[in-house]
């Protein structure tokens, strides 16, 4: 008996819980030669803004101890090559495609999702509210639960479709966030983003990025992932999406029990390209090997 | 065609105190050009947690190699792989160097050698060749330079009797008044940079470049270097890149 | 010639800018079988409160991708024993001694301190204000301002020796708890604390510890602790301690850098007892390479 | 005294399908008592980051020995050691079993054997020992165990012709009907837990007990379990305990 794996999240259904988390899969097509992409329950594709943003200059990547720091700030095509270059092609594949968008402010996120809204090929967007450069007074929203409130208020009005907000774990409480955004209607809340961090160079005396600090993601912060996680799930009613550090199969199944609906695999695809589909498969092994027929019954099955 | 696939080491030598040559078994499937590169991946473990790049050595049926020097801990992991031990890597990924048409000009420093065998190794005897490196026994497989270059001229940072002493740009510059041939390069920085001062606006010349990289095809833009069109991706939109177009 | 190492943090002077974590070096005495604890620059002994404390259940620690996750629970064996059982032996090195400390509540805090201030032997107190389990109101301080800032007043009042508050990273602007501190007349700030978070067993359904979550530390952590001291050392005049993560000589550089006036080893004590000599040496080394007379002409050298 | 030293392995031989013994050159002021454990490092990379306890299987002039099974990442990495490496090692460490005055009985439960075995060893032919393992092939230093025990009794959970079928703790109540001479014990929890049925409160009963480690020193309180008298650490309040003491 083959187990199913399906599960729903706002008024999507996903063939499994496994996503692409946004700026580790690029727009899918990249990894299109190791994946093959209908497998995937969802693909998240990079951040995308209204117009095109250069980000931030190199390097932009460094390696830590089981994890890595990034700052590519954002870099991506802009709405209108991503509906005319990218789209075309991904829409072929039988999976739920997922834009992950942001704005400089908070008219920009309403714009994008407002444009985001009308095109009939995407299925869900991610509203990325953690920006790691805190230039403009929105770029704090990801902080501060009165402009998060008002922000995904704002953003819910111009969009039906499922609308996923992905939090910033640099904050004392991440379920009190989580708990703003579905009053605020969003359909579900995905974390974590990267944690802001840094490296440097002690012979230069600089940052061994291009900016002083990066967002670190990786294995080295699952831990601390799965812990928000398990905050949030007891907070909220709506689905949480959990991310961080997941590089196999038991780490997903970690964050499956604690109570997430689906998960994100991010820096993983970058150490091993197929590591989506063997996760998938991982899972499914385990449901077998522990005679579950849905596994909708593991997830939130965490004993305290 | 890239893939992902565990390959049978046959060799992982020590030529110098700091530089290896990895021969792995490669299946039939793969095919590769002069410039393009692999991931290899150092261990089953999180830490070293990313593959590394490097440049393909060289190609010939059934196996790949790769010229490399230990540089941290990564590379000294690399160092450790022994004779049938099997490795993880993924690849040929990257833009190789557009194919010469007649006689071309190569500049090496160092382990940049690295990048531009296989290139002279395809197109042998027709390689004008330009070796620098900073001491007498750094110099790497002089016979079968001497074999695949039409000329080889070496310079060395430290005297040396046989060799020109001074910069490999400095060589190029003298050796090669006449620079309309066209040009492949591959080495530190400040030779690329050296590069670029020497080169006309005219002149066709490719340089291998690098960066860090975590996925190597495309898709986490961390491996971008700038350019006139602002920053391009090592991995997919190089490493090879004509040098009008980097801001070095 | 031999650099100096010497820095001062309120009106103490420290041999060199290594110091033991708190929790992780025991009462100092556990680990002088590996090291001459004249050595180091001061000793940080575990957590101390009024009364013996009984901790949590075992299991208590599970390693974790380069990091280790703890649920010790603040075991320690109180004022009393610790005045007539550890102190006399302790007071016999020639290094600070600095007692970390932590209450039920503020009125415990204060007592704690107090009693703390009349003990000849003890150089400083650490002022833990990031206490895992959130049973009381004032097992909040840590996350909340306006219970630090008053803690923090309180606290000062009874106690005329270097007082260090330890801050919790689990906040958005760690900054800005820091400077509350400066403001209510802390000596100095130490950072970070473990960062909480969790695993568990997908066989069992249970966490790997005794308890939901616990606190991670070691090497994962260190690009999060780096940022978070980064930060503060630019918001505030006292001297900031750096923590978390540092195994190497180039680590602990990291933090000096980057503006820490000192640092403490935690968990590498644990892969190395031998590792706070190692990272002293190594410090000394790098400063004659460099040809750094005074240590305290690299501390802050980074360059933006 | 306990001390941190690098130890050159003499050998790392693979007895069992998961079971291996390793051999490490011990320094000779390494003084150890039965009961004590060291601290091996795996790596010097950061991932697996603890060092991992093992009991001191055995230690002979200049030669220290260990047991142990492979159960996770940490002891799949020590099972790739070869002769000739170098691991990094502490201890020993903790409290060992206090000497046994005449004879005394023995039960050890799978690798447990691996904390009695040196006790038997230095007191020969005194020991009644209660070996009990899963299935016959499990059964290690058959010959030697005869050797060094007065009488030895072995049990396995799957049928054997030559052995009692069941566990350990049932053979112990029936060969050993007056159960005055101290027993030392060590095996996994269940086996304890049932020793803790059998044994009266006038019985000596010393057990070794396992919990996962930081410190090995005392210093970091991970290594916890309960007792009457509250928590005790095991690395130093343990890993030898009175079975009467722990809340099992
Ligand atoms: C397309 C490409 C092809 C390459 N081909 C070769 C080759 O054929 N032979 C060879 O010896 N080296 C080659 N390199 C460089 C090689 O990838 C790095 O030396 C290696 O990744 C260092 O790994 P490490 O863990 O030993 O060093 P680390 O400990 O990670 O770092 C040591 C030093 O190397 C630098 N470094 C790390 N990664 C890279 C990187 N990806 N590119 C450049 N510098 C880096 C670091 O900034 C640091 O200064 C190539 C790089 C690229 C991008
Ligand atoms: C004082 C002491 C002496 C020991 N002596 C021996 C011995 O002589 N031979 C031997 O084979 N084993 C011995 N052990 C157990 C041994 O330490 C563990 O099996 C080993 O640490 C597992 O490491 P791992 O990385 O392979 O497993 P992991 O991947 O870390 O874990 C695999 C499983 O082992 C359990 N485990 C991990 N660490 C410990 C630990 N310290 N104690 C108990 N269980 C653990 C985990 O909970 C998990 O279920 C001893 C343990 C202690 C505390
Ligand atoms: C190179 C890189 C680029 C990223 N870009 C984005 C992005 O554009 N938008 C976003 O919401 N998250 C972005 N992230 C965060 C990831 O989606 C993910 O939340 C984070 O990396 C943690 O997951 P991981 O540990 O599995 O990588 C990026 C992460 C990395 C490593
Ligand atoms: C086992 C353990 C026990 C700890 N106990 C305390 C404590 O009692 N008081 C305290 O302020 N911090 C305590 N800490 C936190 C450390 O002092 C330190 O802030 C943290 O571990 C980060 O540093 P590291 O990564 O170098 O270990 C403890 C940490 C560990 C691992
Ligand atoms: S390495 Fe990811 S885009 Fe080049
Ligand atoms: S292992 Fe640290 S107290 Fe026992």
């Amino acid at each position: 008996m083959i187990p199913s794996l399906e599960v729903k999240i706002g008024n999507l259904t996903f063939k499994n819980p496994v996503l692409t988390a946004s700026g580790t899969f690029g727009y899918g097509l990249e990894y299109s030669q190791f994946v093959d992409l209908n497998l995937l329950g969802g693909v998240v594709v990079k951040g995308l803004s209204l117009r095109p943003k250069q980000g931030n200059p190199p390097p932009r990547i460094y390696e830590t101890a089981c994890g890595m720091i990034n700052s590519i700030g954002l870099q991506n095509i802009g709405f209108e090559a991503f509906k005319n270059e990218k789209l075309p092609f991904l829409r072929k594949y039988k999976t739920n495609i997922i834009v992950n968008f942001f704005g400089e402010n908070l008219d920009e996120y309403i714009e994008i999702a407002y444009l985001l809204d009308s095109l009939e090929d995407v299925h869900a967007l991610e509203m990325n509210v953690s920006c790691p450069n805190k230039t403009t007074e929105w770029r704090k929203m990801g902080l501060e639960p009165e402009l998060l409130r008002k922000a995904v208020k704002e953003v819910r009005a111009v969009t039906k479709k499922t609308l996923i907000v992905k939090l910033s774990p640099q904050v004392t409480d991440i379920a009190l966030m989580a708990k703003i955004c579905e009053d605020e209607g969003a359909d579900a809340v995905s974390l974590i983003n990267t944690i802001p961090a840094m490296v440097i160079d002690i012979k230069t005396r600089k940052s061994m990025l291009g900016t002083p600090t990066g967002g670190l993601s990786g294995p080295a912060i699952k831990p601390i992932a799965l812990r928000a996680v398990w905050e949030t799930v007891q907070a909220v009613k709506i689905p949480v999406i959990g991310i961080g550090g997941i590089v196999s199969a038991e780490d997903a199944l970690q964050f499956l029990i604690v109570g997430a609906k689906a998960i994100q695999i991010g820096t993983a695809n970058f150490i091993n390209p197929r590591a989506t589909v063997e996760i998938i498969e991982g899972i499914k092994q385990f449901l077998i090997e522990e005679n579950i027929k849905d596994i909708n019954e593991l997830i939130g099955s965490f004993i305290q | 065609m890239n893939k992902l696939f565990r390959a049978k080491i046959i060799k992982n030598e020590q030529l110098t105190k700091d530089i290896y040559l990895l021969c792995v078994e490669s299946p039939d499937e793969i095919q590769s050009k002069p410039g393009q590169f692999c991931l290899l991946k150092l261990n089953q473990r999180l830490d070293p947690l990313l593959s590394r790049p490097f440049s393909i050595f060289d190609h010939v049926s059934g196996e790949i190699k790769f010229l490399y020097r230990v540089k941290g801990k990564g590379t000294r992991i690399l160092s450790t792989f022994k004779k049938d031990d099997y490795i993880t890597l993924s690849g040929p990924f990257g833009r190789w160097y557009p194919f010469p048409q007649g006689d071309f000009i190569v500049i090496a420093g160092g382990i940049g050698l690295a990048s531009v065998y296989y290139l002279m190794k395809r197109f042998p005897k027709r390689a004008y060749l330009f070796y620098g490196v900073r001491e007498e026994r750094e110099i790497l497989f002089y016979d079968e330079l001497r074999e695949i270059t039409k000329e080889m001229y070496i310079s060395t940072e430290m005297e040396c009797p046989y060799t020109y002493k001074g910069i490999v740009t400095e060589l190029v510059k003298e050796k090669c008044k006449n620079l309309s041939l066209p040009i492949y390069a591959c080495g530190p920085m400040v030779m690329l940079k050296e590069l670029k001062k020497v080169v006309k606006e005219s002149q066709v010349c490719y340089v291998a470049t690098e960066e860090r990289m975590a996925c190597g095809v495309g898709a986490c833009l961390g491996c971008v270097i700038e350019t006139k069109e602002g920053f391009k991706r090592v991995c997919t939109d190089g490493p090879v890149f004509d040098i009008r177009e980097l801001l070095l």
